[in-house]
């Protein structure tokens, strides 16, 4: 690790990604269950046991394989509004490999940008809208920023991660534009989204995996 | 309280209720693997197929109108979640008999953003299918802005429609337009004086004063927006109906169809008494309520309480919902 | 707190729900002088009639099943309570096309006074009438006493039976001895976990604890016999699935028709769990729940609770059950 | 009046009948829902108005055909058990005048006689089940025994309607072997059975339409 993500770097950042949605399970069915369904804690775990399947089917090797995979699993298993749209990410991260088994910091970037990409083909949710959108753009525009200025794959990963925890935290003054929490109006003013609270945990694991900190997990 | 429903657990509601549907009603409806409801027997190669999609709790939609005449296959989602989008794509490959299929889709987010995704794959695919939402919850967003309507009871009679005209062996492209003729000439609007009880946890979908009612609901109890003391039956028709027919501004010497759908908790005593008045009330202004099916087609785990519905028809129109069509829990 | 349905002056509650059911389903039923439900259609001469009473309250039933290869003429009383004799009389001398009248009765003493009475009459007038008494709730009384059990679900498989064979054009006798053939082997109980509330006072129907459920109650919830702690829906089926299969002596290899009714409450998702073990039960006995519809057939302002059903079938019967019919609220 | 009942004298007993249900409405509706559905009143009601209707729709002179005509009315009308119990008594009583205008008192009691008896081919209820057979049995044997002492009409409608009321309050300690209140078993014991407590109203009213104190009413 360091200069580039393989295969198996990436299977160990997913793999600290859910690390630390396990450890935040409660929080994020509290929050859902605050301005949603309740549903959100259980259905991000479903994913991430199922990218831990797809790992497992997946054997090895065909990283753009793999995070097909996994986002196609996601898509179905899930559920929810994060089943299309965490897979979606997947999807588009698969799209963004453009078959590299390696990638640098700037592939990297553009693997994260694909899945961005991707997924607002899937929703006009903008920044401000209280989605997982907030926690997304921030996290994917600080981990271009970083690869412009050729960051270290950690350093950039870090700094994505701690915007995708700012943009999470912005959350919780907005008032939600898509989404169930939409019917709550200015209710839901005051609670973190839960969606973008997830985005932030996955940034956090991954950086973490770049970082040899993979024990500890985040708190949200 | 505790909850009081017949369940065992709450993490297998959706396989157990397909289960015994299907052993139920052998007759008509069976189950693919990847928890599809298809027909017991299969169309005739060269219609079109009718897939629709839809989370679960809301029985006996959407899976009790797969039968001849209506639905192919429909794909549950868990309870009050859309499906996956790999399921849909299954279902739609399975509904394909080479004449194309249409893929109706409430207008739900989580059913939209799986719909979206299948249709990216459903092209890349190269299958022949239109994507149809419907749009009718009147009580969130004008006319104008149909992507902000939700899709309720108005289901039934699309589904019906796009059935009739597939059964009788017409193109993708004339069953889509039938169906998304009638579907851009409804309006729906619910209304709740009670609520139900979410199956997994036993918690109030939401909650009420007890001497209020409200107007304007989502499908699953998301607040609406006339909060309002009780009223009678016909008060409450005269309310609903005076938003619709405005909303849809129909004119005196058309044709509707109308639906009172019960949502769970209330009577068909009820349903029937509200339906008396919407008849009325058209008759009133010269307009003819001339076909209405009553009962309980969309359900939301018990909460008491209507969606109202009207669609405007013209001759073909009738004729296609006049037409035979059999499935558990719609007959003609 | 103020009753929550959707009716108007509780006096005209029957006349308008009855207004609004013909309204809706005018391509089926009508409404005749003195409140009788007939069908659109009448049935061709020279054929055996088939003709019902009972109290409202409890739709669909019964008027909902009026219509081809079911009844011909459904005679509503008032909320919860018989017709008068002379409304019987009339709906039996509109229904004998020639052929006579089968004059089904639910074992309610209200409604048995009534039919009694009417039986008196029909013999005076000397017309050609066979009356037939359900008797199947066997919370009550044991089998040897079947005057002192109710008449519950089980009245839809004897009209279908009775009306498939009427349909065929089978005589009387010959439809009489069918459609008790059936009725003397079947067994239902009923179950439930919350109230409903009468629609002419808003008042509860009966209480139970929080904790609790009550099986073996009555029609509008009249005490049962087995108040317990809440179940599951698989440990509810396997007691009273056990408490029916005695009752009917069921042996393996003999074939059922199983029903699980929801009275109103109930969601049609836990209908269908429960249907699902009734069937599992019967495999693991080497019994075959070979049909069974499942839905809300006969509610009670809306309890939540189910009356669930099983009756013996043999090849006679299976093929009249399985014969086309076509009502409002149940077809084939 | 006194010697014999006629068209005229009957019209006059049903009426003064019909004064004592009505004043005591509240009293059955009561007892109805301790034990029923509470529907007993107003089908009683109903069924003295559709009496009142029968009456007033006949004109006069045949006895016979004005009680036929009364009880059918309130078979068809009246609803729940009274309409075919109380319907039966008047057919039943309708036949007794067997074409007789004017009745003496054997004639009365045969008339009632012949009541009962139609009535208990329509149920099996006997004596002691806590039904309004607990009120028309003793009142009618009371009148068949004045009437073999051949005590005046007027006394025997008093001891007729004083076994009424015997009977009706007899129930107050009775388990419901027939109707709704069956149902109720022995948590019905200390309600008086409002069918029965109907019946003696009714005799209460002949009575007293015969011995001119038709302003009064019984409270129950
Ligand atoms: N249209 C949308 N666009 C972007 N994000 C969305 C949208 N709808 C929902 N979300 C995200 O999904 C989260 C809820 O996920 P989840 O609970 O799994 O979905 P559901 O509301 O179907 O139960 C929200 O907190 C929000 O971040
Ligand atoms: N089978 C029966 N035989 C005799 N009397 C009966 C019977 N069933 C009911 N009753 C009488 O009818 C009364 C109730 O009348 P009502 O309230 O009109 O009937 P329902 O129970 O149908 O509402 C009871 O108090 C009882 O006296
Ligand atoms: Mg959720
Ligand atoms: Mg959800
Ligand atoms: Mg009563
Ligand atoms: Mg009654």
């Amino acid at each position: 690790m360091g200069e580039t993500v393989g295969y198996d770097d990436m299977v160990s950042m997913i793999r600290t990604a859910g690390k630390h949605i396990r450890a935040n399970v409660d929080k994020l069915t509290e929050l859902d269950s605050a301005t949603g369904d309740g549903d959100h804690g259980a259905a991000m775990v479903r994913s991430m046991d199922l990218a831990d399947d797809a790992i497992k089917a997946a054997g090895g090797g065909d990283l753009k394989g793999l995070l097909h995979d996994i986002g196609w699993a996601i898509m179905g298993g899930a559920g929810g509004a994060t089943g299309p749209l965490l897979g979606c990410i997947f999807m588009g991260m698969s799209e963004g490999t453009e078959g590299k088994e390696s990638l640098d910091v700037n592939d990297l970037a553009e693997l994260l940008e694909a899945g961005l990409a991707k997924v607002r083909k899937q929703t006009k949710a903008d920044v401000g809208d209280k989605t997982m959108i907030d926690a997304l753009v921030p996290g994917v525009q600080a981990l271009r920023a970083a690869a412009d200025e050729n960051a270290s794959i950690p350093e950039a990963l870090v700094r994505a991660a701690d915007a995708a925890a700012g943009g999470a935290q912005s959350t919780v003054s907005l008032i939600a534009r898509f989404g169930r929490a939409k019917n709550l109006g200015a209710r839901g003013i005051g609670t973190k989204d839960p969606g973008a609270t997830s985005i932030a945990l996955l940034f956090r694991g991954f950086s973490e995996a770049q970082n040899d900190a993979g024990d500890e997990t985040a708190a949200e | 309280m505790a909850m009081k429903k017949f369940i065992n657990n709450p993490d297998n509601l959706v396989s157990e209720l397909l289960e015994g549907y299907a052993l139920a009603y052998a007759n008509k409806v069976k189950l693919a693997g990847d928890g599809l409801v298809v027909r017991a027997k299969q169309k005739d190669a060269g219609k079109v197929g009718i897939v629709t999609i839809g989370g679960s709790g809301h029985e006996p939609a959407l899976s009790g109108f797969v039968g001849q005449g209506l639905l192919d296959i429909s794909v549950p989602g868990e309870i009050f979640a859309a499906p996956g989008p790999p399921h849909c794509l299954k279902a739609i490959k399975r509904a394909d008999r080479g004449a194309g299929v249409l893929f109706v889709v409430l207008n739900h987010e989580g059913d939209v953003l799986s719909a979206n995704m299948t249709m990216e794959m459903v092209e890349k695919d190269g299958l022949n299918v239109r994507m149809l939402l419907t749009q009718e919850d009147i009580a969130n967003a004008p006319r104008s802005e149909p992507e902000n309507r939700r899709g309720f009871i108005g289901f039934l009679p699309v589904y019906k429609i796009a059935g009739a005209a597939a059964e009788a062996g017409r193109s993708l492209d004339d069953v889509y337009d039938v169906a998304s003729r009638y579907a851009t000439n409804m309006a729906t609007l619910a209304v709740a004086v009670k609520t139900g009880t979410v199956p997994m946890n036993g918690e109030d979908m939401f909650s009420l004063p007890d001497e209020d009612m409200e107007i304007g609901l989502g499908q699953h109890g998301e607040a609406g927006t006339g909060q309002m003391e009780l009223k009678t039956a016909d008060e409450t028709a005269d309310i609903m109906m005076g938003m619709l027919l405005k909303d849809l501004d129909v004119k005196a010497g058309e044709k509707l169809l109308g639906i009172c759908n019960g949502l769970g908790g209330t009577t068909l005593m009820e349903q029937f008494i509200v339906y008396r008045r919407m008849h009325q009330i058209c008759e009133e202004k010269g307009i003819e309520l001339a076909r209405g099916p009553v009962g309980e087609y969309i359900t939301v785990q018990e909460p008491a309480g209507i969606q109202m519905h009207i669609g405007r028809l013209d001759d073909e129109l009738i004729e296609l919902w006049d037409a035979p069509c059999s499935s558990p829990f719609f007959s003609m």
